[in-house]
């Protein structure tokens, strides 16, 4: 069974051998011993609120309890841009018209921004390959948008997620190849792992501050203003479904694109509901499709964790869970939990859960 | 006898058929269409005269005109103030440097940047000259016949002299700034942007004109080849400019990024050497040929001559040379050395 | 009653009328009678298929059916700025920050933006004052969300609304005499009344075209960025509560907000449901709350009209109709009709509209 | 006597002596912290050997000496390239025309650009005199002493030259243009930044300075009204300075709008007017007061000396000139009158 919880020190080891694995074109986590242990220890003075949670870096470990291994990763930053600058480009639209002339044309524009700034981010998604498929990298994406809920008053409103961009099978990226590399005297893997390292001053220093007129750069460039790389397709689709749009924003160095949703439109936000914990002793099967799956969640800031159970344990008022699930998520019968669906699938087809308990949870 | 004069009403015809033979650039200044042209020419007229039409500044429009035939084998205009009360658009280049101490990394990056700093400075435009008079001395009297109304109308121009030079254009026709810069903004081919230039208010460039500086490194290596590069055909002009003492600074212009000269007024090589003296007679049709004008505005004329001797105040030349200026021996003239 | 109806020819007079009550501030609809002719026209054009309908200008009018008179008038524009150059002030934030120094600035900042050209526009909502009240200005608003989702394909996905911006009882403008007048030598109102005639050409020429910093403008005109008038609360409350949120885009003369949506997330859209119409000749009490009322629409474009019943009368797959409002709407038993609340009330209590006719209808 | 020599490191509490008697815009060059400082005369020793420290562009400190007492009573420096090796920040102001043809409108806006323009440029700086001396030849002994350097060491230096002049600070010490612009963005007030401006790397200015154009007409009044306009204290030595051949051009200070001055290295006055002669004994103490300089390098010497005579490349003044600049009959010498 597999269980959500929050990253530990132990699972520095875990960790660094996915961050390998990965390879390149994930900045926020690369496979750097010391930062990785850095990002760990803020993460655990943020869960045990040694910072400001407005502050913290929230990052959860997806947990083989057999194995008692980390197989997979993923966060939320609270905030960005609070100490270093957070840089964008805002894909805008530059219009000259003379009536006189008739004349009436559009001229894409990138205009540096810094829009994002004091905006919650999720970010450092990374599963193992052992554990892809069966909902796993749902759960592991989807546990977030539980805890940004149950924890709203720590968030902002909005919450975004920055796509990677194309680049092709050596890491090259068009976008940096005609725009960033003119104004960079290095190489788009060097500019991305500096900008990683949380090292920003030398954007500022070297980045272009007027506009940019996407006309002037080469087709092969303009076509990947905003677009993801083909391995970030699925998660661009998953996030699609939670209700997260492209917000105009792309990636400074390989033009990926920013996407973003008000907390309270979230699908999973919007789906979520609460029970109370009953635990059972029948036998539940808990090997059912990923479309039949719930998440269900404890409701601990310090030590949030989200399990899988099948939809059908789901009660008006209440939740069946198995013993080794209320264990995994450390609760105990009677206990507040919340539930949201692990998998899109239209309105809810046949469940109990489906019939009175609809909710709308619009916040203005 | 070659004769610069201003050009009149019943000179229109003649310049058309001048301002058709003409490469492109000479449209922004010169009208092609019958109309427009006429309107010029009358407001070149009330120039001259001292008054203006409808507030605009002044507009001198001149031709070259061969006496022995009557024919007119060449334009030059002067406009008072650029932009003629709106504004004079080009690019200043000029650069930023992007440094990173940490990194060690310096970048020279060079920007242009939109601006109307010449505005209303005088600019020297639409010369046109015959193509087998290139290499004579009536090249160089219609080019500088404008100094010399400048030098004895100082009053009516500013301090500082401007001349647009055409950029690079390719044997095809291209023009490679404009193809990797303004064709994105303006939807037309240059030559069309260049006549509407000519023809219409400058309202269309504040419209159409990308409304932010543009990184030089972004424009095509052709583009940036030809900033402030001039076109070869105006190589001959370019030489003469540059012995009156104009220079190339850091403006260029808006369509062909062809580079703009500058000068201070006073210290234009005519302006400067050109000397008031009095008419007086020489029997004999030989000396060094000079420049030679006389009259006040609409009367200006300006020609080549012998000069038999110039003492003092007196200046001695042939009649016949008085007879094209129009003036009579006691007549206050100017000369300068070719 | 009163029903919505496609604007008419006949309505001039009317609508004269009402922009020479309405004052300075509705830029859209001056007292300008050859201007309202030619909207009329335009609206003729558009409603009767003579013009492309992205290129149209949809105005509905809201008729006493007794008096046969236009009580009030709103509009959709299909897309802004195809003629003329569309511009706002996106209020973005330039972020300077030195870590050596410690020193972490925000600075809101105004870039001049053409980002809203060829989006839809609600617009031109004018109400007579003998008829506010009674959920009138709710009709008349939300009416036009009914028609956007019913003719979708002719607007762009996402559709908004510039909120008249701060002044005072003079009509002066704080933003516009700490930014505009340095820059346009005229006075509010001239420039107001010039951008609304669409001779836009002197805004290209005069406005200043690089960023403006804030912190630069006096207190009173940074005061206002975003902020709209008081007599317009009321109306951006309404759009809150649709769904309508700020986009960052402010307008470049007073810094009125520009509020939006997409289609599919405005709750009208979100809550309409689709029933057949069912002619009685059982007598129904038309004069209900207004929080007990629905709205309800024939589906057609060229003549689409729009009334309010009792929620009572919607049943699971019909709706009861009294012989005056199909013939309002120009329908018959059997005819298609589209319903939705007329008020914002949260879920729907009581009524048979709720138990089994939520539709998800969420748009990718 | 006076005499003008590199500064020494024996001379660093001097030195910080009269930094910190100054007022505030000295700092921008001559840091008020000892270590520093000692670094400062240590990169400015080994430029006057012609070497470099660090790869960084020479930079010459000069110290005016009291040989009477050997107290050093003022300062004074040369950078051979403004920013050395870094981008050097000014304001180019320039004017945009926003004008409508339709409405008939016109309207002049004024626009700062951030500029590096200047950099490379050489760059006088550091200027700083005992208050007492302000009205003496001291002061023109020691301001120019760094163009006679330069005549004597043209190689080491740029074709053109540029002094920073302090702006515009009101008697309680506010400065109207930082307060209405730097203020917002660097978020410290004018004397902090201007410290941090001699100490740190220029990195601060780049990741603090607002990154885009200014408009002139957003800015308070008493800040326009600043815009290129000299400290009242300033006034004696950019008097000097005119009379050199520097002029305002378009650029201005970042911090406090004061104007920046720039001439032709080879048209400064000295420049032009310093001739080398030989130096021959005068047995009188009297004659015009001249400027002279000898010595290369760390051997730079120059005072002030009366000039009994001066023919061809013979100059006799009194030994005890000799004695001061280190020299002896026969030696190489440049004069240059007050």
């Amino acid at each position: 069974m597999l269980v959500i919880r929050p990253l530990e020190s132990r699972d520095l080891d875990d960790l660094y051998a996915m961050a390998q694995n990965a390879g390149k074109g994930l900045t926020t986590l690369p496979a750097d011993r010391d930062l990785l242990e850095r990002k760990i220890h803020l993460a655990r003075d943020t869960f045990n609120q040694r910072c400001a949670p407005e502050a913290g870096l929230y990052l959860f470990a997806l947990e083989d309890i057999t194995t008692r291994k980390a197989v997979g990763i993923s966060g939320i930053q609270a905030r960005v841009g609070l100490d270093e600058v957070f840089y964008n480009y805002r894909l805008s639209v530059t219009v000259n018209a003379s009536k006189e002339l008739g004349v009436h044309v559009r001229t894409p524009t990138l205009h540096l921004s810094n829009d994002m700034t004091d905006t919650s981010e999720i970010c450092s998604l990374l599963l193992s390959d052992d554990y892809k498929g069966g909902g796993n990298g749902l759960l592991l994406s989807r546990c977030r948008f539980m805890y940004l809920d149950e924890f709203r008053k720590h968030f902002s409103d909005k919450v975004f997620a920055e796509m990677r961009g194309v680049s092709d099978s050596n890491g090259q990226s068009p976008l940096w190849d005609a725009l960033g590399s003119k104004f960079f005297d290095m190489e788009f893997s060097q500019a991305d792992v500096l900008s990683g390292l949380g090292n920003k001053a030398f954007i500022a220093e070297l980045m272009p501050k007027y506009p940019i007129y996407l006309p002037m750069l080469p087709e092969s460039a303009r076509a990947v203003v905003g677009k993801v790389h083909n391995n970030t397709a699925p998660a661009l689709k998953m996030l699609q479904a939670e209700g997260f749009n492209f917000n105009g924003l792309v990636d400074i160095f390989d033009g990926g694109p920013v996407v973003e949703a008000f907390i309270h439109n979230i699908r999973t936000v919007r789906e979520s509901v609460n029970r109370h914990a009953m635990v059972t002793r029948k036998p539940i099967d808990l090997e059912v499709p990923v479309s039949e799956r719930a998440m269900v969640s404890n409701r601990s800031f310090q030590d949030f964790r989200v399990a899988t159970i099948p939809m059908n344990c789901v009660d008006p008022d209440t939740v069946k869970l198995p013993p080794e699930v209320a264990e995994a998520l450390r609760i105990e019968s009677g206990d507040p939990v919340r539930l949201a669906p692990l998998k899109d699938s239209g309105p809810w087809a046949g469940h109990h859960y489906r019939e009175r308990n609809i909710q709308y949870r619009e916040v203005r | 006898m070659w004769l610069v004069r201003p050009a009149r009403p019943d000179d229109l015809d003649q310049i058309l058929d001048i301002a058709g033979a003409q490469c492109a650039r000479l449209s922004s200044t010169l009208p092609r269409q019958s109309e427009a042209l006429a309107r010029k020419i009358e407001h070149s007229l009330a120039s001259f005269r001292g008054d203006t039409l409808d507030g605009e500044p002044p507009r001198f429009l001149f031709v070259l005109e061969n006496t022995d035939t009557g024919g007119v084998d060449g334009t030059a205009a002067i406009d008072a103030r650029a932009g003629n009360g709106q504004p004079f658009y080009n690019y200043r280049r000029d650069a930023l440097i992007h440094a990173s101490h940490e990194l060690g990394v310096s970048r020279r990056v060079e920007v242009l940047y939109p601006s109307h700093g010449l505005t209303d400075h005088t600019l020297l435009c639409s010369f046109s000259i015959r193509n087998e008079l290139r290499d004579t001395n009536a090249f160089e009297l219609l080019s500088r016949s404008r100094l010399l109304f400048i030098a004895e109308h100082r009053e009516w121009f500013s301090s500082r002299v401007v001349v647009e030079i055409q950029g690079v254009q390719t044997e095809t026709g291209n023009v490679p700034f404009w193809d990797s810069l303004g064709r994105h903004f303006f939807n037309m081919d240059f030559e069309t942007a260049d006549q509407y230039s000519g023809m219409l208010s400058k309202t269309f460039i504040a419209e159409l004109m990308p409304p932010n500086p543009v990184y030089v490194t972004l424009l095509s290596l052709a583009a940036q080849k030809a900033l402030g590069q001039a076109h070869q055909l105006t190589l001959p002009n370019l030489e003469l400019l540059k012995r009156e003492g104009f220079q190339a600074g850091s403006y260029l212009d808006i369509f062909d990024a062809g580079p703009v000269l500058e000068a201070r007024t006073d210290t234009l090589h005519t302006v400067v050497t050109s000397r008031r003296k009095t008419l007086h007679a020489s029997h004999e049709d030989s000396g060094d040929v000079c420049l030679i004008s006389a009259g006040d505005g609409e009367g200006f004329r300006c020609t080549l001559t012998p000069v038999a001797e110039s003492l003092d105040d007196q200046l001695k030349v042939p009649v016949k040379t008085w007879q094209i200026l129009g003036k009579t021996a006691g007549d206050p003239v100017r000369i300068a050395p070719l």
